[in-house]
This record gives structure tokens, C-alpha cells and sequence, in this order.
């Protein structure tokens, strides 16, 4: 039995930071503000390090029971926590990148009235996302699941005084219930089947089945559920429309809970729940390709976006489309690494962007940047890490984990040569509108001052504005100060060595334990087999990733007039890209509108009126002509109840004494 | 002296007498002070069985329970005398039947 | 025939007298002083039912200080003898029929079951000793509530009899 | 002893004690009129008798052969009820007040009392609570305005000093632990530090004498709390209509409530009839008689004093004081010796 960790401190600390500052946040100074938010997200880090410290001494899975939560016949939940190596990364993940999200949100949100809020809140979500990751079962997993949804709605919606930002935060919020419906399913079943919500408890009910080889049956019912579950939150097809439009949100958010953290939850669950996919390998298909799918679709999308937010959106979609494929062809490790370096190098991304826009006074066009590497050096440096790390150049983080997932989606047994193939189409893709990012926002020449002069009609350029710049105005741009600098060398650093842990499969061995157990026996030999044929395929990919780099300078350096010639030539086609294949608007056609007219022509004017409030009126109607004849009785007048109320009495004695006489 | 009986019934008797007589007056009054001396009536009449059953069952519970009666008719007396006056402060009358719109 | 009986009957007698005189007096001051009749009566048939301490309490609280009240409030409002009304008629004419019945019911009712048990005099010593004992032990809590009890009636009364300074400009006419 | 025997003898006491008590209600009015008289540089009367000592009797023949006069608009049984009540209730409250230990005469063992009640006290608090009903009756059934008013004030005066009484007489209970007179007398025999008599007033109820003082003047309607009856502003108040026996009787109820409520005073807090004893058998049997009268006569004496001292309070000053010191004082007077006597 190992020694309490008292794990239940780390996501207490954060919210108790939430419920500090929510309470007595507004009429507190800015200081005392800054002091809670970082001091209790620090400390949850603190804690989670010291976890870590203390990790290899623990018999695991570790868990710790806190309370009772429900107890219905022979259903019981608890309060209760669990550690293993998958939660210890996430918990370091988290904790990590979420405080030094914390640190630079000082300085980006400084100015904003509603400081004290937004600390507010990304405590809040820090509670649920270390609740979520904590969970030993399934619903408390499911709580954190919402509360991390409902810290993203209440992010995306902060500017909710902007009529964009609501309807993002609602659109986030709604999409998510179509996943979440999915996952609620899914634990319906569980409990139906398995008796129990309980990771150990399921599981071990789960080992005994076989894997569903044949034709689908109850687990690949609820492989597929979850997976719907984790395709809402983690922004995959066809789920995914939420994401660039959170992009509303102010940039920290972005980096923390639709880049780093919450969009990976998915990724988590689906690996938790390793076990039932093992076993299912249809379910474990359907992953593989909405991943594959997903990973290539956004990176097309990616390309052809002007808005730097918007662009690191889709290809955060991307990169999770990659986590998935990793999961679905049964290389959870793989996933877990990539969401790991991920974390990481999009967080950086990210904060960079946040920085890029701060420098320009809140622009977000990159059509109307340009040349600064020259005005904000920090930025562009820790940038092209960050760049250079999810185009998969070599030593970088983002280069072992992509590669170590291209690698497993071929070699695996539920891998095929075909995914690998879109893999490395979509990582080229990736370092090409990486590069194009990169070289739009930082080399060249400054575009932004006439663009400025006639600032007003750039819809997209305006997002950042309730946070503003009015300090500086709209001069050139400058550099993002030291508070949120050092968060992005930091980040930088993580980026540049985070892949190094994966070297000779050292983050796969120690995941290992979390995904042997209770895994169908694996065939390792394959992959064993096949040194050469891994080096082969990792030139591909690192020849694919300069491929892209090197299509970027072509066409955004050296011969900027082309890339109108292109999109000119592919004419329709490129307009469908920029306009995101329409899907906004296929979906608004296909289900949105429809909804609205049933609901409208059926469910307004002829359920609710004509059924509902008429029911509603006309028994109170009834009720009142009723009421108006008895009201009479109520004369106000004392005597009168006096005689009813003796007359009554009268009544009830005269019965007692007839009972009695009989 | 030799122990003397009265029966527990006659005690009940004078007891119920004088219940109804203060429901009766509680009716028949017109004049809110009767009336309200009519439910000081009846609380009397209680407080007799009480006293009576008490010597009944050789229990002093039942004296204390008049106790209580009687704390709980004083401080009924004394709201109910403060509603009276304010009462006729503002409708100059004490006929219950001209107090009916059950406000002040 | 003994002389406890004769005593119950005397007081009895005044009992129901002052009761039937509360009904048939139509001036609240002799409905008053019936009442105060009937009270000091009662307190008679406890000293029978040797339960003192309670007839002194009936004496001082009931007709010394309750009915002071209602005197008093009688006096400052100088209420005046009822006058008919429509409703008073039909009162009557259902109130006294219905206070016979009720009598005579209970009378039924109570001979027909209570037998011939019979209440023996100073075989229960209610002596302030014995009722302290049990006012202050056994109901302790009954007696603090109805002390929270008299805090509140006392406060309510100045609340409700003082004249308000009208800040809404109406209660004052 | 037997039912006849007893019925006798209280019949005798009754009588005894009725003729002593009026005797003493004439002869109280005979003394206030000397005494304030002397205090007011005047000899009072002087003509009926030597000192004018058969005064009373004069003035006692003047008003029983007075015309009675009965007002038109008078709601006339109450009119006639109410002095009849409070005579009743100021002589009833006597017949439970012991004047001394038991004596023997014929052999009989007779206490010196009408009856003793073991809740005495409770019973004198009780009929001393419904002296207020001769007043206020009388106020209103005498329909004038000088007399509803007078009857208004005394009920609300009588109701709230009451209350202050009963709290200052809690302090006497709970120290000699009994309702009955007889035992809280026999409670304050002996000394203390062998010369201070053990007197309650000395023994801890000093304030509590004083509380019971004040409220006993505004009971018993004296100055300074004679509001009801204040003739400068009511002429004589609640018996301003009352002519002859009828007004004779309230005078005949305030001065006997004056001396009940001395010899409560003088049994709660004067030690009753305890007092030095000495001489012959004979003399020592009639010593505490006459301790006890004395202390009443002083107690009386104080009465006048203050009268012909102390002017008036005004109406509100009166309440003011009742509800918001005395009652205050009572109340702390009372939780310091419950404290004291649990120690």
C-alpha cells in the first residue's frame, strides 16, 4: 500500500484559486489577483512535481479514495484518484503548461477590465482538466469531461459583449453535447454491462471478452461511442467546426485549452480506454480513419487561411488528427508522445501568435504583417523553434513523435501503408503552411502601417479587442514584455529537447506498463524485424517536412506574386478551401436550419402554443372561473370562517362519535 | 378529613359547557374584543381538563401545560389587542363584520 | 352529597353563569367582567383539584393581567354596545342551536364513557416546588420558547400600537 | 379541633382583624392629615376631641349621612360595583397576613393569622392584581372624561409597577425559599455578626426593598405617583363623580391597600415580628404584637413623609421610570440573588 500523496490537493489548489478570485477577484488589486491565480496554479505544479519526484517509489496504479459520491443499489462511485504513468504525463502536462500559460496571461490580459475573471476561469479549468485526468472512473472523468466544457465556453464567450464571441462560445458548447452524448452512451453501457464505472472495475470485466474480430458487437458499440465522445472534444470529423471559431477566445486560452490541454482530452479517454479498443478493432479502425481523415483535411483547410489563430486552429485539428491515428492503429504511446510534444510546440505556437498580435496592436491578418523578426526578436526566435518543431525538422520535439507515429501507423498490425501515406502527405502540408506562416509573419517587410491607417474594415483583425493595446496605440509593432517572454523561451526549450525523451523508444517503455496491461498479446516482431525500412520511412518524412519549408520560401519569399497566380489558376477549388470546403455552411443547411424550422414551425406555433400553452392557459383559466365562484366563501369576513371551522369540527366530532357508537 | 370526590366527568362537563360557549360567542359576536374574549373562553375551558385529567392521572404534567396555555394566551392577548387598536385607528370601528378586507 | 361536590357546583354554578352572561351581554365591559367572573371561578375549582399554585397563576396572569388588558383596550377605544347587523341574526340563530348541540353532545359523550371515575382531592400535590421541578427540569426547553415566545408578542404590540411616522404618507388619516 | 371549633375561632379572628384594620384605615387618615399638617407649619385638626383625635369618627358619620348622589349619564351598576369591589379586594388581601406566632388562649393553639396559605404571597399578589378593576371601573362607568382618564392611567400604571413588585418580592422567595409568609418570617429570625438582625432588608434585599418601596407607592396610587387621582389636572380623577360612602369606600381601599402593603413590607423585609424580647411571660408574648405594629407604623410614617415631601411626576416620566429603570433593576436584582443563593 503506498503512502497517501494526498492527490486530491492538485485540482483542489486551482479551484480554490477560482473561488478566490471569482469572489473577491473585482474589487481586488490586479496584484493580489496575479498572486492567486499564479501562486495556486504554481502550486498545483508544485504538487505534480513533487508526485513525479516521489513516482518511481509508488507500487502502481496508485489510487486514493476522498469521499463517497454515489451509492444506488449496487452502483457506487466515488470521489477517487489515479495514477499511473498516462495520468502522471498528463498531470505534468497540464499543470506545466498550464502555468506558464498562467505566467503570460499577465502579461497579455493586463489591461483587460475582466482580469480577475479570466483568472477566474482558467483556474477553473485547471481544476476540472486535473479532475479529469485524476478520475479513477468513468464519471468522474465525465464531470471533469464538462467542467473543462464549460471553462471553455465561459473562455471562448470572455469578450461576450462581441456577438462572435457568444455564438463561438454557444457553437463550442452545443457541439460538444453532440460528443458528450456519444460518451454519456458509452457509460450507459459500461454500467448496463459491467455493473460499474470504475477504470479497474471495467477493465477486468473487459479482459475476459475477446477481441470482436468477427463483426461488431458491445464493445465496438462502445469503442465507437467514445470515440464520438472524444471527436466532439477533440475537434475531429466531422465534430471539428468548433474549434477555429474558438479561436474568439483571448490567445492564451487558445493556447491552453484548444491547443494544449482540453482538445487532447479526447486522445486521453481514448487511450485510458485502450483496453476496450484492443478489443475492438473495428472501433479501433473507425479511429484510425476519422484521425487520418481529420489529420489531412485540416492541413488543407490550414493553407489557405490568412488569419495567423486561424491557421494554427486547423492545424491543431491537424496534429490531433495525427494523436488519433496513433490510437487507432493501437500505438496509444505514440499518441500520448505526440500529445506530449504537442503540448508543447502548439502552446508555444500559440503564445507566439498571442505575442505576434500584441506586437502589431491586436492584428491578426498575416497578410498584414510581416518583417518582424526585426521589432520582436524573442518572438521570431522561439517561433521558428516552435515552427521547426511541428514541420518535423529534425532534432526537434515535433520530428520523434510524428515520426514515431508515421512509423507505428505503418508498421502496426492495424496500420496500413495507406495511412502512412497521408500521414506524410499531411506532414508536408504541415511544414508547408507552417513556413508560410512563418515566413508571412516575420520576414519581408512590414505591411501592417497603411493597413493600420485604414484599420475599421478588417473583419478578423479586431478579435484581440477588448484586451487592446491602448498603452502603445497603434504604432509599429514592439516586443511582448519579459512576463510573457519568458513562458515562450521556456516553451521553446521543451520544444527543442521535449522529443529526446522518446529516443530509443525510452517514453514508449515507460508508458508501456499503462498499455501492456490488459492488452490482446501483441505481435512485437514485426516491428522488431524492420530496422531499415523505419530509416527509410523517417528520410521520407524529414525530405517531406523540407519539401514544405522549401515550397514555402518559393512561394512566400522569393516569388511573392505566385501564390495569386495559383489560386487564380486553381480558381473554384481554392475559393472552396479558403471557405473551408463549406462544411460551416453544409451543416447549416443540413441540420441547423432544419432544426430551426421544426422547432420554429412545429415545436413553436403548434406544440408549445396550441398544445402546451393553451393547457397552461386554459387551466388557469378554468382555474380562475372556478376559483371566482368558491372566492365568494372568503368573505373576509371572521364569523363566517369561525362557523365553517366549527362546522367542520362539528362534522369530524359527530363521525368520531358515530365510529365510536359503532 | 375524609378524602371527598368530585367526578373527573362533572369537571369534563363544565369544561366542554364552557368550550362551547366560547365558540358559540365566537360566532355570535359582532364586537372584536368579545370575540376575543370568547377564545380567552374557550382556552379556559381547555385549561380545565387539563387541570382536571392532571389530578386524574397524578401527573403534574398537566399543570404545566396550563402554564404554557396561559404564556401563550397572554402574549395572544397582548398581539391581538395591539392588532385591535391599530385596527380601529384606521377604520374607527370594532364591528367584525365592517373588518373584511383582511388588511389593516 | 359531600362538600367538595357542593363547592364544585357553587363555583360551577358562577362558571357557567359568567359564560351564558359573556354570550347574552351585548356590552364588551359586562362581557369583560363575566369573563373575569368565570376566571376567578375556575381558579376556585382548581384550589379543589389542589393544583393552587396554578389557581394563584389563573389569578394573577388571567384576571390580573389579561383582563386588565382588555379592560384597558376597552376603556381607550370606548367600545360601545354592539349594534345588529345582517349577519348577526343568522349567527345567532346557528351559533346557539349550535353551542346546545355541542354541549349537550360532549355531555353525552362524556357520561357515556367516562363512567364513574372520580378525581380524589389533595391526592396530587401541585406545590410550587414539584411544578418548578418540573418547569425547570423536564420542560426546560418548552419554557425558554415560550420565553423567545413573550420576547416577540412583547415586541410585536409596541410594533403594532405605536402610532407609525407614516413614511409612505398613509396610516395616518 | 373540630370543623365547628374552627369555623369559630376564624370567624373571631376575622372580626378582630376587620375592626382593627378599619380602626387603624380611620386613624391612618387622622395621623397623614397631623403629620402633614406639622410638615406644613399647620396643626391640622384640632377641634373633634383632644388632638382632634375623634376627627375620623366625625368624618366617618359625615359621609355615611351624605346624599348619595348617582350622576344622570353614569352606567350605573358598574358605577355602583366598582367601589364595592375595591373595598373588597383591599380587605381581602389581610386575611392571609400573620401578625405573629401562635398564641394559646383556652387552650387553643391559634395562629395569629386568618389563614395560612402556603402560597400566602401569591395570594396577596393576586387580589392585589385585581384591586385595579374598582379603579378602572369606576373611571369608566362614571362616563367623564377627568375619570376615563384617571381610570386609563391607573390601570396602566397599576399593571406596569406590578410587575416590578412581583420581581423585587422573587428575590425574598427565592431566598427563603417558600411562598408562605409565616416561614419566610420565621426564616429572618436571629442575628447576624451578633447585633444586625437577620432582616432581609440587611440581608441582602436592600435594593429590593427599595424596588418594592417605589412600586408599592405607584400600587397604591400615592403621591408621587398619584397620576390618577392628580387634582390639578383631573380634578380628582377616576372618583371625581363618587360622592359620600361611595367615595368614602375608595378612601377606606387606599388606605387599607397602604397598610396591607406595609405589612408585606414590614414581613417580606422588616423581619416581621422579630425584635428584642424581654420581661415577664405576659410582656413577651405581646412584644412581637407590637414589633410588628411598629414596624407598620413606620412604614406608614414613611408614607406620609414622602407625601408631604415629593411632588408629582409627570405621566410619561412615570412609565419611562417603571418599564425602563425599575424593571431593569428588578430584573438584575433578582439574577444576583439567584446567583448568590446557588452559591
Amino acid at each position: 500500500m503506498n503512502p497517501s500523496l494526498n492527490l486530491w490537493l492538485i485540482p483542489i489548489l486551482p479551484l480554490a484559486g477560482a473561488a478566490i478570485n471569482g469572489f473577491f477577484g473585482k474589487k481586488s488589486s490586479r496584484t493580489a489577483v496575479t498572486t492567486v491565480a499564479l501562486f495556486f496554479s504554481g502550486a498545483a505544479f508544485a504538487m505534480a512535481l513533487w508526485v513525479a519526484i516521489r513516482f518511481s517509489s509508488l507500487s502502481l496504479p496508485h489510487q486514493e479514495y476522498l469521499a463517497h459520491w454515489i451509492r444506488a443499489g449496487s452502483f457506487s462511485t466515488d470521489f477517487a484518484f489515479y495514477l499511473d504513468q498516462l495520468s502522471l504525463v498528463m498531470l505534468l502536462v497540464v499543470t506545466g503548461v498550464g502555468f506558464l500559460i498562467h505566467i503570460y496571461s499577465v502579461g497579455y490580459m493586463w489591461d483587460d477590465p475582466g482580469y480577475y475573471r479570466f483568472f477566474s476561469y482558467l483556474n477553473l479549468f485547471m481544476f476540472f482538466m486535473l479532475t479529469l485526468v485524476l478520475a479513477n472512473n468513468y464519471l468522474l472523468m465525465f464531470i471533469g469531461w464538462e467542467g473543462v466544457g464549460l471553462a471553455s465556453y465561459l473562455l471562448i464567450g470572455f469578450w461576450f459583449t462581441k456577438d462572435s464571441a457568444a455564438s463561438a462560445g454557444k457553437k463550442a458548447f452545443i457541439v460538444n453535447r453532440i460528443g458528450d452524448f456519444g460518451f454519456l452512451i458509452a457509460l450507459f453501457l459500461l454500467i448496463q454491462h459491467f455493473g460499474s464505472l470504475n477504470f479497474d472495475a471495467v477493465f477486468q470485466g473487459v479482459v475476459p471478452l475477446g477481441p470482436e474480430t468477427t463483426g461488431a458487437g458491445l464493445l465496438t458499440a462502445i469503442g465507437i461511442l467514445l470515440m464520438v465522445g472524444a471527436c466532439g472534444k477533440s475537434a475531429q470529423i466531422p465534430l471539428y467546426i468548433w474549434l477555429p471559431d474558438a479561436m474568439e477566445g483571448p490567445t492564451p486560452v487558445s493556447a491552453l485549452i484548444h491547443a494544449a490541454t482540453m482538445v487532447t482530452a479526447g486522445v486521453y479517454m481514448v487511450s485510458r480506454s485502450h483496453v476496450i479498443f484492443d478489443r475492438a478493432p473495428i472501433a479501433l479502425s473507425v479511429v484510425a480513419i476519422i484521425g487520418t481523415l481529420t489529420a489531412f483535411f485540416a492541413a488543407t483547410i490550414g493553407i489557405a487561411q490568412t488569419d495567423i489563430k486561424k491557421v494554427l486552429a486547423y492545424s491543431t485539428v491537424s496534429q490531433l488528427g495525427y494523436m488519433f491515428m496513433a490510437c487507432g492503429v493501437g500505438a496509444f504511446s505514440a499518441g500520448i508522445f505526440h500529445l506530449m510534444t504537442h503540448a508543447f510546440f502548439k502552446g508555444l505556437l500559440f503564445l507566439g501568435a498571442g505575442s505576434v498580435i500584441h506586437a502589431v496592436g491586436g492584428e491578426q491578418d498575416m497578410r498584414k504583417m510581416g518583417g518582424l523578426r526585426l521589432y520582436a526578436p524573442w518572438t521570431f526566435l522561439t517561433m521558428t523553434i516552435a515552427t521547426l518543431a511541428i514541420a518535423g525538422i529534425p532534432p526537434l520535439a515535433g520530428f520523434f513523435s510524428k515520426d514515431e507515429i508515421l512509423w507505428r501507423a505503418y508498421s502496426s498490425e492495424h496500420g496500413s501503408w495507406i495511412f502512412w501515406l497521408i500521414g506524410v502527405l499531411t506532414a508536408f502540408i504541415t511544414s508547408f503552411y507552417m513556413f508560410r506562416l512563418w515566413f508571412l509573419t516575420f520576414l519581408g517587410d512590414y505591411r501592417g502601417v497603411e493597413a493600420v491607417e485604414t484599420a475599421g474594415h478588417g473583419g478578423g483583425g479586431s478579435s484581440a479587442h477588448g484586451h487592446g493595446n491602448s498603452r502603445d496605440g497603434h504604432g509599429l509593432p514592439h516586443e511582448s514584455p519579459m512576463v510573457m517572454i519568458v513562458p515562450l523561451a521556456i516553451l521553446a526549450v521543451l520544444s527543442f529537447v521535449g522529443g529526446w525523451v522518446g529516443i530509443s523508444n525510452r517514453f514508449e517503455n515507460f508508458l508501456a506498463p499503462v498499455f501492456r496491461a490488459g492488452a490482446v498479446a501483441a505481435s512485437e516482431t514485426a516491428a522488431e524485424s524492420a530496422g531499415h525500412l523505419e530509416l527509410y520511412l523517417m528520410l521520407v518524412s524529414i525530405a517531406a517536412a523540407f519539401l514544405g519549408l522549401y515550397l514555402a520560401y518559393l512561394l512566400y519569399h522569393k516569388r511573392e506574386d505566385l501564390p495569386q497566380k495559383i489560386a487564380d489558376l486553381l480558381g473554384g477549388f481554392y475559393q472552396t478551401v479558403v471557405h473551408k470546403y463549406y462544411i460551416d455552411e453544409l451543416y447549416a443547411a443540413l441540420f441547423v436550419k432544419p432544426l430551426i424550422d421544426g422547432s420554429t414551425r412545429i415545436l413553436w406555433h403548434d406544440v408549445d402554443q396550441k398544445v402546451i400553452d393553451a393547457a397552461v392557459n386554459d387551466s388557469a383559466d378554468g382555474a380562475r372561473h372556478a376559483s371566482d365562484e368558491v372566492r365568494q366563501m372568503q368573505s373576509g369576513n371572521i364569523r363566517s370562517y369561525a362557523g365553517w371551522i366549527a362546522a367542520g369540527s362539528a362534522a369530524v366530532i359527530a363521525f368520531m362519535i358515530w365510529m365510536g357508537v359503532r | 378529613m375524609t378524602p371527598s370526590y368530585v367526578p373527573l366527568s362533572y369537571y369534563l362537563l363544565l369544561s366542554g359547557f364552557l368550550f362551547a360557549c366560547g365558540v358559540a360567542g365566537f360566532i355570535i359576536k359582532r364586537n372584536i374584543i368579545s370575540i376575543f374574549m370568547s377564545i380567552e373562553l374557550m382556552l379556559n375551558g381547555v385549561n380545565l381538563s387539563f387541570v382536571a385529567f392532571a389530578a386524574h392521572w397524578h401527573t403534574l404534567a398537566g399543570q404545566i401545560f396550563v402554564f404554557f396555555v396561559m404564556v401563550v394566551a397572554a402574549a395572544e392577548a397582548t398581539v391581538g389587542l395591539a392588532i385591535i387598536i391599530a385596527v380601529y385607528r384606521t377604520r374607527e370601528t370594532l364591528n367584525v363584520d365592517q373588518v373584511n378586507l383582511l388588511k389593516l | 352529597m359531600n362538600f367538595h361536590l357542593i363547592l364544585f357546583l357553587a363555583f360551577g354554578a358562577v362558571c357557567v353563569g359568567g359564560a351564558i352572561n359573556l354570550l347574552a351581554q351585548r356590552h364588551p365591559i359586562n362581557s369583560a367582567l363575566s369573563l373575569i367572573a368565570v376566571m376567578a371561578a375556575l381558579a376556585g375549582e382548581y384550589l379543589l383539584l389542589g393544583a393552587e399554585f396554578v389557581a394563584a397563576v389563573q389569578v394573577i396572569v388571567y384576571a390580573g393581567a389579561i383582563m386588565v388588558l382588555f379592560v384597558f383596550v376597552i376603556m381607550l377605544l370606548n367600545a360601545g354596545e354592539e349594534e345588529h347587523t345582517s349577519g348577526s341574526r343568522i349567527a345567532i340563530l346557528l351559533g346557539v342551536p349550535g353551542m346546545l348541540t355541542g354541549s349537550v353532545l360532549t355531555a353525552w359523550v362524556v357520561l357515556r364513557h367516562s363512567g364513574t371515575q372520580s378525581v380524589p382531592i389533595g391526592a396530587l400535590p401541585g406545590s410550587p416546588r414539584d411544578i418548578a421541578q418540573l418547569l425547570f427540569h423536564d420542560f426546560l426547553l418548552p419554557f425558554e420558547v415560550t420565553s423567545v415566545l413573550i420576547l416577540i408578542a412583547i415586541m410585536g404590540a409596541v410594533v403594532l400600537a405605536s402610532k407609525l411616522e407614516s413614511p409612505a404618507g398613509e396610516g395616518e388619516r | 379541633m373540630s370543623v365547628g371549633v374552627f369555623i369559630l375561632v376564624s370567624v373571631i379572628k376575622s372580626l378582630i382583624v376587620l375592626i382593627v384594620l378599619l380602626t387603624a384605615v380611620a386613624y391612618t387618615v387622622w395621623l397623614e392629615r397631623k403629620v402633614v399638617g406639622h410638615m406644613q407649619n399647620r396643626w391640622g385638626p384640632t377641634r373633634v376631641g383632644p388632638f382632634g383625635l375623634l376627627q375620623p369618627m366625625a368624618d366617618g358619620i359625615k359621609l355615611l349621612f351624605k346624599e348619595d348622589l348617582t350622576p344622570p349619564h353614569v352606567y350605573k351598576p358598574l358605577f355602583i360595583a366598582a367601589p364595592l369591589m375595591a373595598v373588597t379586594f383591599a380587605l381581602t388581601s389581610i386575611a392571609v397576613i400573620p401578625f405573629g406566632n401562635s398564641i394559646t388562649i383556652f387552650g387553643l393553639n391559634v395562629p395569629l393569622q386568618i389563614t395560612d396559605v402556603n402560597i400566602g404571597l401569591l395570594m396577596i399578589l393576586g387580589v392585589t392584581s385585581l384591586g385595579v378593576y374598582g379603579v378602572a371601573l369606576a373611571g369608566w362607568s362614571s362616563n367623564s372624561k377627568y375619570s376615563l382618564l384617571g381610570g386609563l392611567r391607573a390601570s396602566a400604571q397599576m399593571v406596569s409597577y406590578e410587575i416590578g413588585l412581583g420581581l423585587s418580592l422573587v428575590g425574598v422567595i427565592i431566598q427563603s425559599g417558600s411562598l408562605s409568609l409565616r416561614t419566610i418570617v420565621d426564616a429572618q429570625g436571629g442575628h447576624m455578626l451578633g447585633f444586625i438582625p437577620r432582616w432581609n432588608i440587611f440581608h441582602g434585599q436592600f435594593i429590593g426593598f427599595f424596588i418594592y418601596l417605589t412600586a408599592a407607592y405607584a400600587e397604591t396610587n400615592r403621591i408621587p405617583f398619584d397620576l390618577p387621582e392628580a387634582e390639578t389636572e383631573l380634578v380628582a380623577g377616576y372618583h371625581t363623580e363618587y360622592s359620600a360612602m361611595k367615595f368614602a369606600s375608595y378612601f377606606m381601599a387606599e388606605y387599607a391597600n397602604m397598610i396591607t402593603v406595609a405589612c408585606v413590607a414590614t414581613l417580606l423585609f422588616l423581619g416581621g415580628w422579630h425584635g428584642p424580647l424581654f420581661g415577664p411571660e405576659l410582656l413577651r408574648a405581646i412584644l412581637p404584637l407590637f414589633w410588628f405594629g411598629a414596624k407598620v407604623f413606620g412604614f406608614l410614617f414613611l408614607y406620609i413623609w414622602v407625601r408631604g415631601t415629593l411632588p408629582r411626576f409627570r405621566y410619561d416620566q412615570l412609565m419611562a421610570f417603571g418599564w425602563k429603570f425599575l424593571l431593569p433593576v428588578a430584573i438584575a436584582n433578582l439574577v444576583a440573588t439567584a446567583i448568590a443563593v446557588a452559591w
